[in-house]
């Protein structure tokens, strides 16, 4: 509580949000801040042109008050708060106002730097400024002071405990009032309600690939794609625990397998989809076996560098010269044929959701019953502690060797409908990138856990879609949307839970035992 | 009652792991036997001129992995993580650098004599150390906060996740840079002396092969910094801290250690190498844009794990290994160059096979249960 | 010397300590008792500065420690001896006496004192080069104890110091614990095994799920039929 | 003579220069608790990992129930019927204290992967006796109710019984208990001596036993062996052991009692 | 090799028929006030090729500025990222036809993206104009939307063996590529080229892009004494490999590039060591009026001049005007002052291209390719380029 700390934290906050105000601008991202705040009121901009000013003003104000209302600790006291408030807010404005003096220096001295950092333009730093020059920087200063310390009271205001009470007491009403709606409920539809809920999904699922659109069906399909070889790579890192950064030469055994088997060029076997994605899948388990068997004794991150390596070599030999006749090189394969089913070949892009969806419940469905079996609960063993599992008697490099075989099929499958669904197969899709995606969005998502895969195979692949709204920095947003992800849930977003087995009372459980945390509830074993 | 039990055939490859091993270790040892034979003694294709060139590439290309894997390999040594984002690391470090000498190159002073030049010629050496202390401190800073940001909140986490927390520390450094400094590529301006391409002249076989200044030079610092790293190891507590704190770090703060203060010490060392490696890469090659961390990270990662990861010399020697094994490899075994990757990393996986541990890991005999 | 107040403690959820308060003067040996999981090497762990209190606080020597980060309380000379044989598993037991002292500057002082260690624990000289992580339970037991003794400590934290020690090592551990006291080394000392931690400590506490329950003169409590019947085999 | 569980016969562990366990021959009968007792470092701990498979002697035979073993890898050991657990336990953390158990009746099972993906008849009802088996264990070892919990939030003792009851799970001929109830206190040491003793009783199982709580192991043992610097030094009843003088000397001291009353005398004398 | 044989038969435009738009097999992209005509660019902006999206989207942003309007409406350039591959491709492409008011695109700049967008283009009547995208196929499988600037390989590689042989007289050559689509394609056109008019190519290789360092490699072509690297790739390690030519014992061969090394960065890279070296370029009107303008425009605009980041900001610049011409001579207002834009009128206007002129002359042929004239070659003297005949 020594006001010289209080003090020093508090310029240091300042530091880092002036800090982050700068680097905004200094990668031009104010402009697109501002345009997605013009977006807010209404107003659309031309890409590539500057929103008016009065919007930039805004991404000050908004920013400012931002950074008011983290000024202060939440356990402080109010005078202490605002204090902190002030601090930061100066240091924050002031350093801003200086870094604007530097910017008005070089658009007056028409100074051009943009031969090293690119966002500097005369226009994107006088926006900045408000296009005000000397004069803006004032405004500015002004904006980061006031607006900060207003920041600060309502977030003293906001969160007093008057104002947290009164939050808790709206949660705990709307507790009961969904207390009361289930207690209403007939017990049929309360027991039953989890179905329901699939359902829906279900009916949502089948319907919405007719009714939105072309586009939002790719995303879905790649998102599709990814959740499937997430489910597989679940089953090599997440069951049976090893670190797999090769995943993509797996997916690319089937996608190749597909594209050699069907498509005109280079070999113009046409086999047909489906034998060729059989083919596939047992291309990419016979890649799992003459991977796993030799280095089955490797653990841990030495694991994870020879996997790289397989799949960088996979990658390397499909576009090298070596193999350019066979697997058309670095051109890759394209016009690769899609399925029929019944004598109807698949050609709209809802037809290729409805297939992955299917592929989808089937890998959903082994996945359950493999991870809830003897087998699954051997895999988890051998993740936990590979010594004691095999003194329980299980075969450490049988059981290893499976994982790998069955995480493999898994890739090949969703490589063989990639391929066909792009219509197109080459080896920059089987780069360490798609292995690294397939991995970050199972650690995103959350391990053993389906709905954990679903939702990371929308962060990771959904989320870039939808940040196309910030076109060139999606990629920068992306990275630091990922460090936050991890930072704030670490176990990933929907962790997975271990199945409920014994079912007791629950009143003998807090009889023996009141101090032990409580597993979440989660399915019962059939 | 022993019991018999009907397994799963896939169970019962039991053993058939290590034959399959050694029928592969055969295979590969009589195809590199073979391949040698042909290439040395059948045909000769090259000249001792070629080698000697390919030798001092390799080299070189070698002892910038060694310096970057160093500092994987403390990082993992301490904190178990890999860290993605140590490539990019070295990338800003480079940045750092050329920018000095873009500055030094800019500011016209009176040189030895009145002539006007400009100061990286005037004063090279203080040029290029100044381009030094910028690479190593700002990849030092970039290490630091990186380490306080994105993964100290995580140590307590399993050990994946401050992984993929490094995974998007790396696409955000690579696209902070890419939109900082645009994706232009930019070439190193180096002092005149240092200049790219000259070197010493050696003739052999009637040809001169060049020993290039710059290769020298990074040759010479990274040995230099690489001894210096193991004094500072092996002769400080910060060493001796290191070596708690990656064992078990509620203990090593029982012991008096400040856990915070060691691990952050060790991205700041790790940063100051990659920062060193960058520069030096510059002045050696010149190239330098956003993606340039990238490739020689993941190699760099290789060559750590390649001597055995958490082992300093071992960091050393795979990215030696690596580095000769790239630029000797394709044309000792008569191979495409295209494929030098795939050369490193079968021999790397046949490496491993044979040493799972590394090079110079530690040899896990008979675990204490 | 130390003074522990309303002190609470949570692992997440788990509410681990529920208000503990006691002291310690110095030159004191304290026990502490109590049954698996009541909170005791969760108390310990607390003053050395491994956890971090919810609410109360931890002061020593009149200073607040609680909050202060572990190694500035070991500086301070509190020495914690963990339970469960935390050595450094891949250093030599040389090594790990090393780290014992870690803030001792003066080499000599620190080869003097690993010698005094060698003439208490023999079997730790013979074990000279030997990895921690392959002793036996027992000789990694020994070498926490000897670690945790390198620095002199002022205030000793000692948790489950007999665990897994065959009986004339426990005596000799005891005889040791009684022989620092003597030499001006206040002790903590968590103990399952009662009958002993409570015959050789001046006064003692009974930890019950996070609460402190009983507390008063060892002896005392040694006749306490309701420590006899939980605690002592009674 | 009786049916051996296991015979040693000049079994020696090497490490290094260090014969941790030198040249030691043991006949160990079936339905016995047969105690193995000796200073710290003795080789007790080495002596069970050789018989587990995790240590390879150097020199000597392991039999059990008259086939040597030496040599195998821990999995077929414990495929065999010999069970262990670990001085420092060594629990699934992350699978319920129920999975632990199903994890530990492994060897016992043998539907496979695809029986699981197409739950055939065999695996429906090999899964349904399983669970009701796993129950059963939880229940004997007096987990009953805790089942669900994740097994590294379970208090050190209960995790101590959970461990046993992993190892019964596959319907062990033999159970090698390493120290059960260090870090235990005197009312749960009782507890596990009751359960040890129901292991033997009601399961019939043999049992071989680590323990340094010299009380507990002349309860409860049939045959004492001792080890010192990795020899056995002597064997017997619980009541030659304790008088034999060599294993005094080397071992037990003066025994609980009489220590603490050293010490109580002493702080008595120092406050008078 | 494609033949520019059949002209391309002039399709009737709006008139004839009453309702040009019903008449259309695409139907018209209906502009109402307020909105923008949409050009889409589909290219790397993030990931190891982000420069060349960026450059391209650069030099769109200048095109559509000069377009101008027509009838009162502007033109905009959404420029999407693909990351180059086909995954992106095809996201960009499903995301951009969704838009009603997106009537043609320049791009994709990479082949990999474009043969998995053509498709959905080719589904939604969208006339592509690709500044880059070189793979041989993508003209010969009948698209009627798929349209390219850049010379195929086969043409390009036929006039620089045809150069090297006949014009600089070398007859021992060495071929290096990047090991990707286009530079491996044309490489080995170099290298079939070459044999076929008698030359030794001593060596073939590919190396690794992104590296910073071939001394390896090179040192071991240089035990086969070629006279001329001729490298197919990209200028970054085009500029790489002349750089260190010079100190492995090939400093006297020649760096013989392509159009993907040429370019200001390439000077910027190669300083003193890529003096002689020579590249090839499309056959342009020597600084024209345009290409002045559009430079100047740039260097003003991002700091930079053009061709730095990658080698297709001209063709970019041209490939969007191409565009923007189609749009204005197919447009029309209709009754309530919304501008019409006939779909598939627009993709027989782009591929009816002829005699344009704008930094480069392009007309295109029955099958899309608009650059048949083959290359002019230049080489670096005293720091600039020289066109050599
Ligand atoms: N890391 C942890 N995470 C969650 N809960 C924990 C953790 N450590 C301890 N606990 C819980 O806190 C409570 C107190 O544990 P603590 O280890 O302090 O007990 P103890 O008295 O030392 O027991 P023991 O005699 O077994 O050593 C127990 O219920 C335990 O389960
Ligand atoms: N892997 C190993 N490498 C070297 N020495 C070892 C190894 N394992 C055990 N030892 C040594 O062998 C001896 C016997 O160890 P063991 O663990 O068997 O003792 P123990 O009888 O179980 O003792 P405790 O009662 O203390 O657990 C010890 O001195 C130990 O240091
Ligand atoms: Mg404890
Ligand atoms: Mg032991």
């Amino acid at each position: 509580m020594k006001p010289p700390n209080l003090f020093r934290k508090s310029a240091e906050k300042g530091l880092v949000y002036s800090l982050v105000m700068i680097f905004m601008m200094m990668i031009g991202f104010h402009v697109v801040a501002a345009n997605l705040m013009s977006k807010v009121f209404g107003v659309t901009v031309l890409r590539g042109s500057i929103p008016e000013v009065r919007f930039m003003a805004f991404v000050h104000i908004l920013f400012a008050f931002l950074f008011g209302w983290g000024a202060s600790d939440r356990q402080r006291d109010k005078k202490s708060r605002i204090r902190q408030g002030l601090i930061t807010s100066l240091t924050a404005g002031g350093i801003i106002a200086l870094f604007s003096v530097l910017l008005n220096y070089l658009v007056e001295a028409q100074i051009d730097i943009r031969q090293y950092l690119t966002a500097f333009s005369a226009d994107s730093m006088r926006y900045f400024i408000l296009n005000q020059g000397q004069s803006g920087i004032f405004v500015l200063f002004a904006i980061y002071l006031f607006t900060g310390l207003l920041g600060t009271i309502l977030a003293i205001i906001f969160q007093s405990e008057k104002a947290q009470t009164s939050r808790q007491s709206l949660k705990a009403k709307i507790g009961e009032a969904a207390q009361t709606f289930s207690d209403k409920m007939p017990t049929l539809v309360k027991k039953h309600w989890k179905y329901g809920i699939y359902a829906i999904l279900v009916v949502v699922l089948l319907i919405m690939p007719m009714r939105w659109g072309s586009y939002y069906n790719f995303v879905a399909s790649v998102v599709g794609v990814y959740v499937i070889a997430g489910i597989g790579l679940n089953i090599m890192v997440g069951l049976s625990g090893q670190l797999m950064l090769g995943y993509a030469a797996f997916f690319a055994m089937g996608a190749y397998s597909v594209a050699l088997l069907n498509a005109p060029t280079p070999h113009g076997i046409m086999l047909g989809f489906w034998p060729s994605l059989l083919v596939g899948v047992v291309a990419a388990m016979i890649g799992a076996v003459l991977l796993g068997l030799p280095i089955m004794r490797l653990r841990g991150d030495y694991l994870a560098i020879v996997t790289l390596g397989f799949g960088e070599i996979i990658r390397i030999l499909l576009k090298s010269d070596l193999l350019i006749d066979f697997t058309g090189g670095p051109r890759g394969i394209h016009a690769i044929q899609g399925p029929t089913l019944f004598g109807r070949s698949f050609t709209s892009d809802s037809d290729y959701v409805y297939l992955i969806l299917v592929f989808i419940a089937i890998s959903i469905f082994i996945y359950q019953r493999l991870a809830n079996s003897r087998t699954g609960r051997a895999w988890l063993a051998i993740k936990e502690d590979p010594i004691a599992a095999q003194a329980t008697g299980i075969n450490l490099r049988g059981y290893k060797l499976l994982a790998l075989i069955i995480g493999a099929a898994f890739a090949g499958l969703v490589g063989g409908i990639a391929a066909a669904r792009n219509a197109f197969t080459g080896p920059n899709d089987h780069s360490l990138m798609v292995s690294i995606n397939v991995l970050s969005l199972l650690i995103v998502g959350g391990m053993n856990s389906i709905p954990g895969i679903v939702l990371g195979a929308f962060a990771l692949r959904g989320l870039p879609e939808i940040l196309r709204e910030v076109e060139t920095y999606r990629q920068l947003a992306f990275g630091i949307l990922l460090i936050v992800m991890m930072l704030v849930r670490p176990k990933g977003l929907w962790p997975g839970s271990r199945p409920v087995l014994e079912k007791v009372d629950e009143e003998v459980v807090e009889e023996i035992s009141t101090e032990i945390k409580k597993p979440k509830r989660k399915r019962t074993h059939a | 009652m022993i019991a018999t039990k009907k397994e799963n055939f896939l169970l019962k490859l039991r053993g058939s792991g290590t034959i399959i091993r050694y029928i592969l270790g055969i295979l590969a040892g009589g195809y590199l036997l073979w391949r040698l034979y042909r290439v040395f003694i059948v045909q000769s294709a090259f000249g001792l001129e070629t080698w000697t060139r390919l030798l001092i590439a390799g080299l070189v290309i070698g002892s910038v992995y060694a310096l970057i894997a160093i500092g994987y390999t403390l990082v993992y040594g301490v904190l178990f993580m890999i860290n993605f984002a140590h490539g990019e690391v070295m990338m800003l470090g480079s940045f750092a650098g050329f920018f000095v000498l873009e500055a030094t190159r800019a500011m016209e002073v009176n040189g030895p004599g009145g002539v006007a030049t400009s100061f990286s010629n005037a004063y090279p050496g203080l040029a290029i150390l100044l381009a030094f202390v910028a690479g190593m401190s700002f990849s030092a800073l970039v290490g630091f906060y990186l380490e306080k940001i994105a993964y100290r909140p995580l140590r307590k986490a399993p050990r994946l996740i401050p992984l993929i927390s490094a995974i998007g520390a790396s696409f955000a450094l690579q696209n902070a840079a890419l939109l900082l400094f645009s994706p232009q590529t930019r070439t190193y301006q180096n002092p005149d002396i240092l200049t790219r391409g000259q070197g010493w002249r050696l003739m052999i076989n009637d040809s001169a092969v060049i020993l290039p200044y710059t290769g020298v030079f990074t040759m010479v610092l990274s040995i230099i910094l690489m001894v210096g790293l193991i004094l500072l190891v092996k002769r400080t507590r910060l060493g001796k801290s290191m070596r708690a704190v990656a064992m078990d770090k509620d203990t090593a703060a029982l012991m008096g250690i400040d856990v915070n203060k060691t691990i952050s010490n060790t991205f700041i060392i790790s940063g100051i190498l990659a920062g060193s490696a960058g520069v030096m890469w510059g002045l050696h090659n010149g190239l330098l844009h956003y993606f340039v961390g990238f490739l020689p990270g993941i190699k760099a990662f290789t060559a750590a794990v390649l001597g055995g990861i958490g082992n300093i010399p071992g960091a050393m020697l795979g990215g030696m290994v690596l580095g000769l094994l790239e630029a000797l490899g394709p044309a000792a075994l008569d191979i495409s160059f295209q494929l030098k990757d795939v050369i490193a990393f079968v021999i790397m996986i046949v490496i491993l096979i044979f040493k799972p541990s590394g090079l110079l890991g530690e040899v896990l005999s008979e675990e204490k249960v | 010397m130390l003074n522990v107040s309303n002190l609470h403690v949570h692992y997440g959820a788990i509410h681990a300590l529920k208000g503990v308060s006691f002291n310690l003067e110095e030159g004191e040996i304290v026990a502490l008792i109590g049954s698996n999981g009541a909170g005791k090497s969760t108390l310990l762990k607390t003053i050395s500065g491994l956890l971090e209190a919810t609410e109360g606080e931890v002061s020593y020597q009149d200073e607040i420690i609680s909050g202060q980060p572990a190694q500035d309380i070991v500086s301070k000379g509190v020495i914690h001896i963990p339970e469960g044989r935390k050595i450094f598993p891949k250093m030599t037991v040389v090594e790990n006496l090393e780290m014992g002292a870690f803030l001792l500057r003066d080499r000599r002082l620190v080869a003097e004192r690993m010698e005094a260690m060698f003439e208490r624990f023999p079997v730790l000289r013979d074990r000279k080069k030997q990895l921690g992580g392959t002793l036996s339970g027992g000789e990694q037991q020994m070498l926490t104890m000897a670690r945790g003794l390198m620095t002199n400590p002022k205030l000793m934290l000692l948790d489950e110091p007999s665990m897994g020690l065959a009986p004339v090592l426990v005596e000799k551990v005891f005889d040791i614990i009684e022989e620092i006291n003597e030499q001006g080394t206040s002790i903590l000392l968590v103990e399952q095994n009662a009958q002993m931690a409570l015959s050789i400590a001046d006064r003692a506490y009974v930890l019950e799920t996070g609460r402190i329950t009983l507390s008063g003169d060892a002896l005392d409590l040694m006749e306490n039929p309701l420590v006899i019947e939980a605690y002592l085999g009674g | 003579m009786p049916e051996l569980v296991i015979e040693t016969k000049g079994v020696s562990k090497i490490f290094g220069g260090l014969t941790a366990v030198n040249s030691v021959d043991l006949q160990i009968p079936k339905g016995h608790i047969y105690s193995i007792i000796g200073p710290n470092g003795a080789g007790k701990t080495t002596l069970f990992n050789c018989i587990s498979g995790f240590y390879t002697p150097e020199h000597g035979e392991i039999l059990f129930l008259g086939r040597k073993i030496q040599g195998s890898s821990t999995d077929l050991i414990a495929g065999m019927g010999i069970s262990r657990t670990y001085q420092n336990i060594r629990l699934f953390g992350n699978l319920t204290a129920i999975e632990n158990i199903l994890v530990g009746q492994h060897t016992k099972l043998v539907t496979n992967w695809l029986d699981a993906i197409i739950h055939t008849r065999r695996y429906r009802v090999e899964n349904s006796t399983s669970l009701s088996e796993a129950k059963d264990i939880l229940k004997f070892v007096g987990l009953e109710g805790l089942g669900d919990y994740l097994a590294l939030n379970l208090p050190y003792g209960m995790q101590r019984r959970l461990e046993i009851g992993r190892a019964l799970a596959n319907g062990p001929t033999l159970l090698l208990l390493d120290e059960p109830t260090a870090g235990m206190n005197p009312q749960e040491t009782v507890d596990m001596v009751r359960l040890i003793r129901k292991l033997r009783d009601e399961l019939g199982i043999s049992i071989i036993l680590i323990e340094h709580d010299m009380k507990l192991v002349m309860d409860i043992s049939d045959h004492i062996s001792v080890l010192d610097y990795g020899t056995k030094i002597a064997e017997g009843m619980p009541k030659e052991i304790q008088s034999n003088d060599r294993v005094i000397e080397a071992y037990l001291g003066p025994g609980g009692a009489a220590l603490a009353a050293k010490y109580q005398s002493r702080k008595r004398n120092n406050h008078a | 090799a494609p033949a520019a044989e059949a002209p391309v038969d002039e399709q009737p435009v709006g008139d004839g028929s009453d309702d040009p738009c019903a008449a259309d097999d695409f139907g018209c992209a209906v502009i109402q006030p307020g909105q923008t005509i949409k050009i889409g660019m589909s290219s790397p902006m993030t990931g190891p090729y982000a420069d060349f999206g960026i450059d391209a989207q650069n030099s769109g942003l200048i095109a559509v500025a000069d377009a101008g309007q027509v009838e009162g409406f502007s033109f905009e350039l959404v420029a999407e990222d693909d990351e180059g591959g086909a995954e992106g491709g095809a996201a960009v492409a499903n995301k951009l036809v969704a838009d009603q008011t997106f009537v043609a695109l320049a791009g994709p700049l990479f082949s990999g993206a474009t043969a998995a967008a053509m498709p959905i283009y080719e589904a939604a009547g969208i006339p592509m104009m690709s500044p880059s995208a070189t793979a041989g196929f993508l003209t010969l499988e009948g698209s009627r939307v798929f349209n390219r600037l850049p010379f195929v390989d086969p043409i390009q590689a036929a006039a620089a063996a045809d150069f090297m042989f006949n014009n600089l007289g070398v007859r021992n050559i060495a071929v290096l590529h990047d090991g990707e689509d286009y530079g491996r394609g044309l490489a080995t056109s170099v290298k079939d080229e070459f044999e076929a008019l008698g030359g030794t190519v001593s060596a073939f290789e590919g190396i690794t892009p992104g590296e910073a360092d071939y001394t390896p490699i090179l040192s071991t072509i240089a035990t086969q004494s070629p006279e001329v690297v001729y490298f197919g790739g990209y200028n970054q390690e085009g500029a790489v490999i002349t750089n260190q030519m010079k100190a492995v014992g090939l400093e006297d061969a020649v760096f013989f590039g392509c159009d993907g090394t040429w370019g200001a960065d390439y000077l910027a890279q190669t300083g003193a060591n890529g003096e002689g070296s020579i590249h090839a370029n499309t056959r342009a009107p020597e600084e024209s009026d345009v290409k002045a303008a559009f430079d100047a425009a740039y260097l003003s605009a991002y700091g930079v001049g053009p061709v730095v980041l990658s080698p297709f900001s001209y063709n970019s610049y041209d490939a969007v005007t191409i565009l923007t011409n189609a749009v204005k001579s197919v447009a029309f207002l209709d009754a309530d002052g919304n501008l019409n834009i006939p779909r598939g009128a627009l993709v027989s206007e782009v591929r009816g291209t002829s005699g344009f002129v704008g930094i480069g002359s392009y007309s295109c042929d029955a099958i899309g390719e608009c650059n048949v004239e083959g290359p002019a070659f230049e080489m670096i003297v005293n720091g600039e380029w020289v066109v050599l005949d």
